[in-house]
């Protein structure tokens, strides 16, 4: 049963490669980009989703980890550095700087630490505003006269969009592989129980102080990774692609698509992010001023009817040996 | 450089913005006391309320009558604002909250943070995104007392907010109602046994809060002149933040916090710096949820669990 | 002493719960806690298994002092617990309930279970296969994939001691195992319970139901307001005055 | 899960196919996209749909005028938000429709940068009407111009023009840490000092700020004899507003970011004396550019008129020339454009060698009796 599964999920990731292939033969290039912001903003659902959906820690300022990811590899490719060197070095100073704020912040009761993880999200951006010598203010990165250096492999330059796209896919299909493996261990399984109840955890020998900062920063990774791509990608960051409501808009995916369920959130992103941009093609402009009123209004319906979300979390049977 | 022309006129648009900041704290202390939730849609209702003060204020400007008689202007536009801003917080409360009472916290956190946006970006779509320019009803007149330079806006803001506190006082310790909301505060259980009908404190709550908030909707637009479909997101951060400094779920607490964090964000964004002057408000509210999350005078010391 | 706290008071808000409350566990001892309604057994249960630290007091297992720790670190000593209302984790299977005890004893870290090491492997094995051993033990056999909250009352009780025995505890902490049960339920929980002792473990439990008492205590303990009122075996509580009043003065 | 893979599938075959439908539409030939790209809703919504009300009227004309036969043009608005992510995306959009051979936009300069890297890919040619940052034609593309002046120009001749026509020696500078209002107040700053003035503070604002009293009260104790904004209507006109409540008397000084008829709703009567510096002839001398405002006003007669619709209408006028002179072909409308002369309601455009125009013509105006007036 697991080898089908799999299988499936490795014919469906070469399905999509080839079909954004064929998109780009035929020179549909938005389509592309679009599937690449979607790879984006599942990295960021995915690392979002471990606090959040596993954890059950709601955290409203996710994007200031990302924020710091795509700055940290904006300076260092201005300073010379490649695509894979900046890669570790950014995971390590988000993580790190996540780890630090998080330390603190264990103690507090849920929705305490959503508000604090808001507020840590907001100073962000206003430093990332204001900060003028290290971040450049609102001018953004990188400075007049210094670039960003385009993303070689084995001596390829990825310069198209379906060569960002297929590395974007690539580390979506990494990162849902090692959290597979997260979840799968009693790592994953400590998350989920400090979800569940965390006194009980904590009298099951679970130091859940420790398992939660530990998930905090292992979210970061992800929000690193995402950061560092979208830099190199776009090319270019500054402080307005970070604001408050982009935490919200993600946790929005999260909890529509299914809180701990790797494909519910994909289907958040895909909802969120894809149909938006499908139905802008289809209906017009209109409908996209909409979008932010209706996630709003279905935030509040799937809370009180379907708080599992879209696609709910699934336990996986463990094979039994006696 | 205590420059006294400074510092006074400082404090005193502290204390103005710390009278605004302590009406809008109430709303969240009140709600936290009884429900235990974060009311994040409380935001938006400051907003709300100061786009139907809007409303009333160039409707009623355009008969003669309200243009001659400021003191009845200024009423009817308040009263009417105020439950406009209260029918609309209990039925936030009634459609989104109330369904979620029995689930884990974050749920109705999540839920509200849905109903703000929902309200923001209505107000976007069908107002304008465009900041709307308040119509100055006060002539703005200088008051000199002693060292201290004070104008008519001001004067106004502080006394409304203090006359509503003071009634709000009055109000929770000295009605049946009051007490029964009191009771309903401090053990849910309990005060449904005594036969009190929670649902209707809650709803009851609720409406004051919003009230408040609208009444310093209003204000905000007075003071400063103009209002906009997502200015609520900073004033009910800071507002929470007072709440949070002075204790939550304490009333007193919460004016005590306004007005400190008006003070210290005035005196701050003039002496170190204007550009960082929200970063302040976040400071605070982090280092007092991490050392002392009960507050300057909260009394829960520790929470049920 | 295998199991000892001493004067243990505790204090809410200037309220007095518990007032030198003192009690000793010798090894497969099974020690019955009662008392009315808000005599502080269950805060009492809460300071031994480190939730609230005792305002005054001391607390020795196997010859160390555990006042003052954490929660967890208490549950690695050895001393587990179940909840008066069920805390299990629902969401979760049986089996993720039960292998959430081996939390702390499983060796392997992150990198074992990002790169499925030999060490993963085998660990999480042997893991699945104790586990399996503990709730085939407790009676929820062929249950194992079930989620916790799918399952009876009865058995949710049953889980929440299977889980507790994950962490292999030479001290258990029941509160309140029978609660809400019917007849033969709580004849299975007796039987349980004694297993539980023969297989080398103390147990410590709050109970109301005076008959499953006095059929499996070794000894009694009767708080009453915070303070001990009687202390002895099953027969001399049975007529001690003290504790008659105490719950007749009660159930008027 | 398998049905779950298989509705993904779904989806992705609707999208696929509609991308195809797209291509058929593109593929009739005769239709001329040519694409707007400005916020068209968020904060700075008034100057965006006055982007799109200026070029709108341009497109109506030349279909009607019938500047090229057997070509309809055709305006596609698309909505950035002032966000640089929807920017690249609307960017990308533009990128895959084959018949857009032109970009107006866009208005901030944190989105004219990362789009002008994906016109670069796709050799479009992309003309800002409004994004001053130097950086934008500093990046050596080819294909990417602009139609106002950099920061620096309106920042000086502000100053001289203060030192020459009045007596405020003191000025207090604000400015809102964009691109385009820092550049604004350091320029003026330099220039200012550089004649002699002093400058008694240097202070940056966030964007959505409502509140400047804290700021004010302090700039009041300095005595200015003028303060000079960096910056856009909004927190501009609330300056002045609470100035002048403050009793700080002094007029407001600002650049094009400003001079807009929202400027003076926001801050009311306080406005009155406030100056703008605006690029460009002032209209009145401008034949064309009052002929411009009759049909404005015509066609949009509930509509003021935004500080970027005279260059928006420009812009497009600019592009509708280069492909009736190049035809079809984005590389060589690109040429055409650097070569063209035009001219326009804003004066005669040309282009440099980096792609920014050469008319450097900036016109000073005033408030008075709630009206924009030129300073004479």
């Amino acid at each position: 049963m697991l080898k089908k599964a799999k299988l499936l999920e490795i014919f469906f990731i070469v399905i999509i490669a080839l079909a954004a292939y064929l998109l780009h033969l035929k020179q549909e290039f938005y389509l592309v980009h679009i599937l690449s912001l979607a790879g984006i903003y599942v990295l960021l659902a995915l690392g979002l989703n471990m606090v959040i959906g596993y954890t059950g820690l709601l955290d409203l300022g996710f994007i200031a980890f990302y924020a710091i990811g795509a700055y940290s590899a904006a300076l260092l490719s201005s300073k010379g550095f490649s695509f894979w060197a900046i890669l570790p070095i950014s995971i390590l100073i988000t993580c790190a700087f996540r780890f630090l704020l998080g330390k603190p912040l264990m103690r507090l009761r849920g929705d305490y630490l959503a508000i604090v993880t808001l507020g840590f999200g907001e100073i962000t951006r206003l430093i990332l505003n204001n900060w003028d010598a290290l971040t450049n203010g609102p001018k953004g990165l990188p400075r007049v006269g210094e670039t960003i250096r385009p993303i070689t492999l084995f001596s390829f330059h990825l310069n198209s969009e379906i060569s960002y796209f297929y590395l974007i896919l690539f580390f979506v299909a990494a990162s849902i592989f090692a959290i597979r493996r997260i979840e799968r261990s009693k790592i994953g399984r400590a998350f989920v129980a400090i979800r569940e109840d965390e006194i009980a955890a904590e009298a099951m020998g679970i130091n859940t102080s420790y398992i939660k900062l530990l998930s905090f920063t292992i979210s970061a990774v992800f929000a690193a990774l995402a950061g560092v791509i979208y830099a190199h990608w776009i090319g270019f960051v500054s402080p307005e692609s970070f604001s408050f409501w982009e935490s919200v808009f993600l946790v929005c995916m999260v909890v529509l698509g299914g809180m701990g369920n790797i494909l519910g959130i994909i289907f958040g992103v895909i909802l969120l992010v894809g149909l938006p941009e499908f139905l802008r093609i289809t209906l017009g402009g209109e409908f996209v001023l909409y979008r932010m009123l209706l996630f709003g209004l279905l935030m509040v319906i799937m809370t009180i009817l379907r708080p599992q979300g879209i696609i709910p979390e699934k336990r996986r049977a463990l094979e039994l040996k006696d | 450089m205590a420059n006294s022309a400074i510092i006074f006129p400082e404090l005193v648009n502290g204390i103005t913005l710390g009278a605004i900041y302590a009406l809008i704290s109430l709303g969240y202390t009140m709600v936290y006391g009884v429900l235990l939730m974060i009311n994040f849609a409380h935001s938006e209702i400051v907003m709300a309320g100061a786009f139907f003060g809007l409303f009333l204020l160039s409707f009623f400007l355009k008969f003669t009558f309200f243009q001659n008689n400021l003191l009845l202007l200024l009423t009817s536009v308040f009263l009417l604002s105020m439950c406009v801003s209260g029918i609309l917080g209990a039925a936030i409360e009634r459609l989104a909250y109330r369904p979620l009472r029995k689930t884990n916290r974050l749920m109705p956190l999540i839920s509200a943070i849905g109903v703000s946006l929902f309200l923001q970006n209505l107000f976007m779509l069908t107002l304008s995104p465009e900041a709307k320019p308040y119509p100055s009803v006060f002539p703005a007149v200088n008051f000199q007392l002693g060292a201290v330079t004070i104008n008519s806006i001001q004067i106004f803001i502080i006394i409304i907010s203090i006359l509503f506190m003071v009634a709000l006082e009055y109000f929770v310790n000295r009605t049946k109602l009051g007490v029964a909301i009191k009771a309903t505060s401090s053990d849910i259980e309990t005060a449904k046994l005594m036969g009190i009908n929670t649902n209707s404190i809650i709803s009851l709550v609720f409406f004051i809060g919003a009230a408040l908030g609208g009444v310093a909707g209003i204000l905000v637009g007075m003071y400063y002149g103009s209002i906009k479909y997502n200015m609520g997101f900073t004033y009910g951060i800071k507002a929470f933040t007072a709440a949070v400094l002075g204790g939550i779920g304490n009333i007193p607490g919460a004016m005590l916090g306004g007005f400190m964090l008006g003070i210290l964000e005035s005196l701050g964004a003039a002496y170190i710096s204007s550009a960082y002057k929200d970063v302040f408000a976040f400071i605070i509210l982090i280092l007092v949820l991490i050392f002392k999350p009960t507050g300057l005078l909260g009394e829960r010391a520790q929470d049920k669990c | 002493m295998f199991f000892a706290a001493e004067n243990i008071s505790k204090n809410f808000e200037g309220l007095k719960v518990l007032d030198h409350v003192s009690l000793e566990v010798g090894e497969k001892e099974i020690l019955a806690l009662i008392g009315p309604n808000g005599a502080g057994k269950t805060t009492f249960f809460n300071i031994l298994s480190g939730i609230y630290t005792p305002t005054e007091g001391k607390i020795r297992f196997k010859g160390k002092s555990i006042a003052g720790l954490a929660s967890y670190q208490i549950a690695e000593r050895g001393i587990a617990r179940t909840f008066q209302n069920l805390r299990l984790f629902p969401q979760m299977t049986v089996l993720e309930n039960i292998l959430s005890g081996f939390f702390f004893k499983t060796r392997y870290g992150l990198a074992d279970a990002l790169f499925k090491t030999k060490r993963f492997k085998q660990e999480e094995e042997k893991d699945v296969r104790e586990a399996c051993e503990i709730s085939g033990f407790i009676g929820l056999k062929n249950k194992e994939n079930e989620l916790a909250r799918n399952l009876s009352y009865g058995e949710q009780k049953k889980l929440e001691i299977a889980r507790a025995l994950a962490l292999d505890p030479s001290l258990l902490l029941l509160d309140e195992p029978t609660a809400g049960m019917n007849h033969k339920e709580t004849e299975n929980m007796i039987d349980l319970i004694r297993k539980i002792r023969e297989g080398g473990i103390a147990v410590i439990l709050i109970e109301h139901d005076m008959k499953v008492v006095m059929n499996i205590s070794d000894r009694i303990i009767v708080l009453d307001y915070g303070e001990t009122i009687a202390e002895g075996r099953p027969e001399e509580i049975r007529n001690n005055e003290k504790v008659i009043e105490a719950y007749l003065g009660k159930r008027t | 899960m398998n049905k779950f893979l298989c509705f993904l599938l779904l989806i992705f075959t609707g999208i696929y196919l509609n991308g195809c439908g797209m291509k058929k539409e593109a593929g009739e030939g005769k239709l001329v996209r040519i694409a707007l790209v400005c916020p068209l809703t968020g904060d700075i919504a008034a100057m965006g749909q006055g982007m799109k009300n200026a070029a709108t009227l341009a497109i109506e004309e030349a279909n009607e005028n019938k500047v090229l036969n057997d070509v309809r043009f055709e305006l596609l608005a698309l909505d950035d938000r002032g966000d640089p992510k929807e920017a690249v995306n609307a960017a990308y959009q533009i990128a895959s429709d084959k018949a857009v051979y032109g970009v107006v936009g866009h208005l901030n300069s944190g989105c004219s940068i990362p789009a002008s890297l994906v016109y670069n890919r796709y050799n479009i040619m992309m003309i800002s009407p409004a994004s001053t940052n130097p950086k934008l034609t500093l990046q050596g593309f080819k294909n990417v111009f602009r139609i106002c002046a950099t920061d620096d120009v309106q920042g000086s001749f502000a100053a001289k023009f203060i030192c020459k026509n009045s007596a405020i020696v003191q000025v207090a500078i604000i400015h809102d840490k964009t691109p385009y209002g820092q550049g604004l107040a350091e320029e003026f700053k330099k220039t200012f000092q550089g004649l002699g003035g002093k400058i008694l503070s240097f202070e940056g604002i966030n964007l959505g700020d409502r509140d400047f009293k804290a700021l004010l009260i302090k700039i009041k104790s300095l005595n200015p004899g003028a303060i000079y904004f960096g910056g856009m209507y909004q927190e501009g006109g609330l300056i002045s507003r609470q100035a002048k409540e403050l009793g700080l008397g002094v007029p407001l000084i600002g650049g094009d970011g400003i001079y807009t008829q929202e400027y003076i709703k926001i801050a009311a009567n306080a406005s009155e004396g406030d100056m703008a510096t605006m690029i460009g002839t002032p209209h009145e001398k401008l034949p064309k550019a009052n002929d411009f405002i009759e049909k404005y006003k015509a066609r949009f007669p509930n509509r003021e008129m935004q500080p970027y619709d005279p260059y928006t209408y420009d812009t497009v006028n600019i592009i509708i020339e280069a492909i009736k002179a190049a035809g079809m072909d984005r590389a060589k409308i690109i040429e055409q454009i650097r070569a063209i002369s035009y001219d326009g309601v804003i004066g005669t455009t040309q282009f440099d060698e980096k792609g920014d125009t050469l008319n450097k013509e900036i016109s000073c105006y005033f408030v008075k009796d709630g009206k924009w007036l030129t300073a004479q």
